[in-house]
């Protein structure tokens, strides 16, 4: 297959003792081959556990609903839901994962060294001395100065930024197929962000992994990614690569996350916001999940859930604005 | 590290002063003094006088308290006003049985408590959970002399066994020493390890919320990986710490199991003591054991920094 | 930095090991015994069964083995194996030879003993005269503050006749002093062992049947045979094995596998053992008694009608059953035990329960409706257990009683300065009337703690002292005896049976009410 | 943090917390409807009847005395009620206070605190207990005193130490950095946050208390008789465990299902109130 991911239809509920909610809502989506796939949408919108549902990384009480997801790994083509302890082999190895927060993602009492060693450990027989020169090639990769002495400390005595590279260092050690990074810059200043991204888009051409970034900012999308997905309340709202969606956003959530972003720029507007507020989990509208935050919605909108339909090659959107069919109604 | 251990012994002396003083006030509040018992029903006027005298209780209290100390600190604690015996060395013997009591007991206890905890951690919410944690939380509300009664009457009536009778000291003759400890013990242990349970439960339960646990598992860890080098390895500070609090308060407070098994040990010591109204041996026991205690904690905060890296006493 | 951390951690432990080892030494000397005892230890000695040990599981351990400064019935137990007085009292308390063979009374000042031939210390010193005198002396001498020294206080000079023959010569007649030379406070003592040690707390070194041998504290007494011990043949037993177990329950279940051959339990112990073809059952008639005392400083016991009223209102028998399962006398202040002395106290009027003729000496008394009160218990189960029927055996006469349960050391406190209402207690009479009456009743009688106080008890009680002929001090008693049961100073209950409990395989042991644990004839079959 | 209302609510709905909320209730109902729900005066010595065993007119039989222990029992849930509720109360409050102190100004009060506390600590509770009992004289209230007192220490420590490592956390500073005053930031941040551990404590405690009341009445310094507490029934039952069983079965019972009660209701009441636990 010439994807190196493919997820369909995938469902995630959120099951407690007496309910079960349904948060993700039949998202499919593929990653092609060293391709970067941006999802970005406001907080809440579900992106992080749908990545984390890819490595069966959901922890009580969520969990995958419904759907597949198809990776291409070395035995072929798997689907990572139907996993079960086989998902190990692929965890860390083939897929690999980078979180938002480096300060609370690292196991405070362990070395850096045995924290990135520690993947290795698991999934390669080399000799400690082997990991160790590998641990820090890979330091000096991810561009870290003093890498030797590094391997000794602990995490509470790392800056954010550096622990990010470590926390990528560890990503790759062993050359992923597929890196997510799940909001991998959020956590650090903005100068640190610049850096971090920069270094991801060199090693994911040294490493050529693909990578799904997730982010709420835009920029990030811009800077990384060729291909966008837009999260809104847990399904996706349009799908289209990157060019088109800076210049041809076809959903009005999606623009409305444009112009937010925009008019940053020049003190003439006021920041423009997007009324109303995300549905929050629970919640979910009878028709179009942004219909009562959209400016063009139309009375349609209001009971008929739309469909993610291609509006044109390579673009995918969720509205009845580009749904002929809606327009008689 | 090691100016932090030197300061925390010399913390160590206010505190033992504090605890000296307390004990010796709190003597002299308690009703009753060690010539009443004595004498009993054969005191008179003159015998009392004697024995104030012979055992200068008749010196004001700031005097007392001053001669008893001043030996005190030199590893004098005086002799028993009633058996005439040395009590520095009598405290020693008693610590090292107590102490091998104490110690089988921790262990016990973590042999059952940490597993178990552990077990019902990952089961979380399951049936498994909820009948390990009733299991620990029997082992919590039995009284120890309830649980012990029934144990000495279940050996002695069914299985017509009893244990040796007389303390035999470790290397004197194990198998002899072991036969008397293990059961008292076991009570110790056991009852203990519910607490280690409930406190390993809840800790590894905090760590395995944490954000680290899943960079863990992204990296392909097994559950075995995840549970003992990391969660646990987090989650030991609390349980350390109780563990330590328990060995501590059983220096003194394994009083009823050594009474039920007749344990010779420095609690029984220091009980029949404050029956008697034994002065010096009151004092002595509480100086020593407090020492000890404060010593087990300092050991205590020294493993802190080993299992977790942030701390360190600089 | 983690070998620093592992240094400073070992240096703490280290800290501690040093403590041990550094005051191990001046404890070696009970653990270089162990090793020996370890073999004594019956860990599974049921193999070698006839080895004559008695191993006896004691509740106390003994606090001190001085006869002449301690009291504790934990010690007497122990060095009552050990020394001897001159004479002693066989049970029907008449006095028989110990360690004096003959002795002769010239006059009633005057006491000639002459003593065995041939009686050695455990030191293997023989006892001589000289020993006699001293050991007299040093009871009298106040620095010794000896628990006996008024008993012998009557005492003016003692002389040294010749090896073996000392007089005694009284200040005044004085009727109880052959009786209170049976007491083990009057033990004869070898100077040279008093001297080298200053006292006797922690050695013994007697002329009893039983030498010590070691002694580790809450742990275990063991006395060995005394070789030439002055009674041929005696005693059969090798050692006897004093093994501390706090816990009666521990103590039972020891006794139950064997691990122990005797234990001392009350009567409500009974129901536990009856039945086990394993073990006998011993009883004797104990001479001590369980009383309730009034504070005669207060105004309610201060008036006689209502310790009258209280007296018929209770009921002795309910009481005796069901603290002592119905194994104790109903009794007075000279229990039956002491045979001639004591007068039949179950016929007399205050004794038989009269609820109505209660009810009205106390509205004579003018507590028509009764009034509150409190009741000290403590140190004892059967103590505790009678306060808690009195309690509700006074609520017919109207008298609200509260328990006060005090720790012991409270319960003496109270005992001595008479700060409560009313006190359940036990008293042990002693051998002697003496002791019985004057002791606990007359005016100056050092256990008087009621402010009790009857001149003609007094009058009696000073007779009583000085009259040497028995049978007039026997009817000096008696006389005393009525008038104090009727002032209902205390109330005197029941005086309940002993019980020892015994391997099957234990004989020659016959417990009585003034020799309790002799076991010079016991052997292991 | 939520109303009670809505904890109740919650604690209904995890089976575990039901189990534990009605034990509790049923065993509150018991000690105060006790003079209603008891057959005989508990005093009374029924001297014909010792030992009992239950039957229809003793429920639980008679004890050595021909006293119904049923009766007994059920006021022992009294005692024994008031012994460990009172007592842990104390002992959190001080605890609560002391800790939170110490544990957010460190420096020397912190010192002073913990020294004193080392003091208590290093007395061996059950020690300390009959230390205090027997200066105090034995009776309900100084056996509550002293329990209490003796658990203050622990309870300090607890919140000290988790009061320590919430301060750490990156939304104190934040919210000492915004210059919120002590006071609030101990309130809306910290306590809610130490909540769990300290509950857990509490639910220990509770069961501490009437254990180790229970010990001190097995070495004679407990309630004493004739007030029933469970501990003291149990200890004077002890000797006749073999021929009256009933007699330390049913305290035996009690305490454990009291105690049973408390911890888990205690367990998932610290599951509602931790906020970690929600998503």
């Amino acid at each position: 297959m010439e994807n190196i991911l493919e997820v369909k239809n995938l469902g995630i509920d959120l099951v407690t003792r007496d309910s079960i909610r349904r948060l993700i809502d039949d998202v499919s989506f593929e990653v092609g081959r060293k391709q970067s796939y941006g999802i970005v949408g406001e907080s809440g919108c579900g992106k992080s556990i749908t990545a984390m549902s890819i490595m069966q990384l959901l922890s009580y009480p969520l969990k995958t609903g419904k759907g597949e997801i198809f990776f291409d790994s070395d035995a072929g083509k798997v689907d990572l839901l139907s996993m079960k302890k086989e998902i190990r082999k692929i965890r860390g190895k083939e897929i690999s994962m980078i979180f938002q927060e480096p300060m609370t993602a690292l196991d405070p009492i362990f070395t850096i060294e045995d924290q990135i060693i520690e993947t290795l450990e698991f999934h390669t027989n080399l000799n400690k001395k082997d990991m160790r020169e590998l641990a820090l090639e890979m330091l000096n990769k991810v561009g870290i100065p003093r890498a030797e002495q590094l391997l000794g400390e602990y995490p509470h005595q790392l800056s954010g930024g550096m622990l990010q590279r470590i926390m990528i260092a560890i990503a790759l050690i062993c050359r992923p197929k597929l890196l997510i990074a799940d909001e991998p810059t959020t956590a650090l200043d903005v100068t640190i962000q610049a850096q971090i991204l920069d270094l991801m888009n060199e090693l994911k051409e040294s490493f050529d992994t693909s990578i799904i970034m997730i982010t709420h900012d835009l920029g990030v999308i811009a800077e990384t990614c060729e291909k966008v997905a837009v999260f809104y309340a847990g399904q996706i709202v349009e799908e289209t690569d990157v060019v088109r969606m800076f210049h041809g956003a076809a959903h009005p959530y999606t623009s409305g996350l444009l112009r937010a972003v925009t008019s940053l720029g020049d003190k003439s507007k006021s920041l423009y916001t997007i009324p109303g507020m995300v549905p929050v989990g629970g919640y979910i509208p009878k028709g179009c999940r942004f219909e009562d935050r959209c400016d063009r919605a139309k009375k349609i909108c209001k009971n008929n859930p739309p469909e993610l339909l291609e509006i044109e090659e390579g673009h995918k959107c969720r509205c009845w604005l580009y749904n002929e069919s809606g327009d008689e109604k | 590290m090691w100016s932090y251990i030197i300061k925390r012994l010399l913390g160590l002396i206010p505190v033992l002063i504090g605890i000296s003083l307390c004990i010796f006030l709190v003597l002299q509040l308690i009703p009753g003094d060690v010539i009443s018992g004595l004498l009993g029903i054969e005191e008179n006027p003159e015998l009392r006088a004697q024995l104030e005298k012979k055992f200068g209780l008749d010196q004001p209290l700031y005097k007392q308290y001053w001669d008893w100390i001043s030996k005190a600190v030199r590893g004098n604690f005086g002799r028993s006003f009633r058996t005439d015996n040395e009590i520095f060395p009598e405290i020693i013997a008693r610590f090292k049985i107590t102490a091998q009591l104490t110690v089988m007991a921790a262990v016990i206890s973590c042999l059952i408590g940490i597993p178990l905890g552990i077990l019902s951690a990952i089961k979380r919410n399951t049936w498994v959970d909820g009948i390990v944690r009733i299991i620990a939380l029997l082992g919590v509300s039995v009284p120890n002399f309830a649980s012990a009664t029934l144990l000495v009457l279940f050996l002695s009536l069914v299985l017509n066994y009893y244990p040796p009778v007389g303390y035999v000291g470790f290397f004197n003759n194990a198998s002899v020493n072991m036969k008397i400890m293990i059961l008292p013990a076991i009570i110790l242990g056991t009852s203990m390890s519910g607490s280690v349970m409930r406190m390993t439960r809840s800790s590894v339960l905090e760590v395995l919320r944490q954000d680290f646990i899943k960079t863990v598992r992204a990296k392909g860890a097994s559950e075995k990986i995840v549970i003992f080098k990391h969660a646990l390895k987090n989650g030991l500070i609390p349980i350390i710490t109780l563990i330590g609090m328990q060995i501590g308060s059983l220096l003194g407070g394994a009083v009823v199991a050594e009474q039920i098994f007749s344990i010779p040990g420095l609690g029984l010591m220091t009980l029949t003591a404050i029956n008697q109204r034994d002065y010096p041996v009151v004092q002595g026991c509480v100086l020593f054991i407090a020492f000890v205690y404060v010593l087990v904690n300092l050991i205590v905060d020294i493993l802190y920094t080993y299992v977790d890296p942030r701390i360190s006493y600089k | 930095m983690k070998t620093k951390k592992t240094l400073s951690l070992v240096s703490c432990l280290l800290v501690i090991v040093m403590v041990l080892a550094a005051c191990g030494n001046n404890q070696e000397k009970p653990s270089d015994e162990q090793p020996e005892q370890s073999s004594e230890t019956p860990s599974g000695d049921q193999a070698d069964a006839p080895a004559q040990v008695l191993k006896y599981g004691v509740d106390a351990e003994p606090v001190g083995l001085d006869p002449h400064t301690v009291s504790s019935s934990s010690s007497i137990r122990i060095f009552r194996q050990i020394y001897n007085s001159l004479i002693d009292v066989d049970k029907d308390m008449n006095f028989v030879p110990s360690l004096a063979e003959s002795w002769e009374q010239p006059d009633n000042l005057t006491y000639i003993f002459k003593l065995k031939e041939g009686v050695k210390f455990h030191n293997g010193r023989e006892m001589t005269a000289e020993d006699v005198k001293y050991s007299f002396e040093r009871v009298l001498n106040p620095e010794t503050a000896a628990i006996g020294k008024s008993y012998y206080d009557s005492i003016d000079t003692i002389d040294v006749l010749d090896e073996y023959t000392v007089k005694f010569t009284l200040k005044e007649p004085f009727a109880p002093f052959m009786t209170n030379l049976t007491s083990l406070y009057g033990a004869i003592v070898p100077k040279e062992v008093v001297e080298k040690s200053g006292n006797l707390m922690q050695t013994a070194c007697g002329t009893g049947p039983f030498m010590l041998k070691e002694w580790i504290p809450d742990n275990k007494v063991i006395l060995v045979k005394n070789p030439d011990y002055f009674v041929k043949g005696e005693p059969k037993l090798d050692a006897v094995e004093y093994y501390i177990m706090v816990d009666e329950s521990a103590r039972v279940a020891a006794l139950r596998t064997g691990n122990v051959d005797i234990i001392k339990l009350p009567a409500s112990s009974i129901p536990l053992i009856e039945g086990n073809a394993d073990i006998n059952i011993l009883e004797y008639q104990s001479n001590d008694y369980s009383y309730v005392g009034f504070n005669l400083d207060l105004d309610k016991y201060k008036d006689v009608r209502v310790r009258q009223a209280i007296s018929l209102a209770i009921n002795r028998q309910e009481i005796i059953d069901l603290v002592y399962e119905g194994n104790a006398k109903v009794t007075g202040f000279v229990p039956e035990a002491m045979g001639r002395w004591s007068i039949d106290y179950k016929n007399e009027e205050l004794y038989q329960q009269n609820i109505e003729k209660a009810k009205q000496l106390m509205a004579e008394a003018g507590y028509a409706d009764g009034f509150e009160t409190t009741i000290a218990v403590g140190l004892l189960d059967d103590i505790n257990a009678t306060g808690e029927i009195l309690q509700k055996q006074l609520e017919q006469i109207g008298i609200k009683a509260t328990i006060q349960n005090l720790e012991s050391g409270q319960y003496v406190d109270a005992w001595k300065n008479r700060n409560l209402e009313m006190m359940v207690g036990r008293n042990g009479a002693g051998t002697d009337p003496d002791r019985a009456v004057a002791f606990f009743f007359s005016s100056a009688g050092s256990a008087n703690v009621w402010g009790y106080s009857n001149p003609e008890v007094d009058e009696l009680c000073n007779q009583g002292k000085v009259i040497v002929d028995e049978t007039e001090r026997e009817t000096i008693y008696k006389e005393a005896q009525k008038l104090i049961v009727n002032d209902v100073p205390n109330l005197f209950i029941a005086s309940p049976m002993e019980y020892y409990f015994t391997r099957t395989n234990v004989e020659g042991f016959s417990p009585t009410t003034f020799d309790a644990e002799n076991f010079r004839n016991v052997v292991i079959k | 943090m939520k109303s009670i209302k809505r904890i109740l609510k919650e604690l209904f709905k995890d089976p575990m917390g039901r189990i534990g909320l009605i034990g509790v209730v049923l065993i509150i109902m018991l000690s105060v409807l006790a003079p209603v729900i008891s057959t005989h005066d508990i005093t009374e010595m029924y001297t014909q009847d010792k030992l009992r065993e239950p039957c229809g007119e003793y429920l639980f039989g008679t004890d050595n005395y021909g006293r119904d222990v049923f009766s007994r029992i059920i006021y022992g849930a009294r005692v024994s009620l008031e012994v460990g509720i009172i007592s842990v109360g104390i002992a959190a409050i001080f605890g609560l206070i002391f800790g939170v102190i110490s544990g957010y100004f460190e420096g020397w009060v912190d010192n002073l605190i913990m020294r004193f506390m080392d003091i208590l600590f290093a007395f061996p509770s059950i020690l300390l207990a009959l230390f205090i009992v027997s200066a105090l004289g034995p009776s309900i209230a100084n056996t509550m005193i002293a329990i209490g007192i003796v658990n203050t220490p622990v309870f300090t420590r607890t919140v000290r130490a988790s009061v320590i490592s919430v301060k750490s956390t990156e939304y104190i500073t934040s919210a000492r950095s915004i210059g919120l005053k002590p006071a609030s930031i101990i309130l809306k941040h910290i306590i809610p946050n130490i909540l769990s551990p300290f509950t857990v404590q509490i639910t220990l405690a509770l069961s501490g208390a009437i254990l180790t009341e229970a010990s001190m009445s097995f070495l004679g310094l407990g309630i004493q008789p004739p007030d029933p507490s469970w501990g003291s029934m149990l200890n004077e039952s002890r000797k006749y465990m073999e021929i009256a069983p009933w007699l330390a079965v049913f305290p035996a019972v009690f305490i454990i299902c009291t105690i049973l009660s408390f911890n888990i209701l205690g367990d998932s009441l610290r599951d509602v109130l931790d906020p970690k636990l929600k998503l």
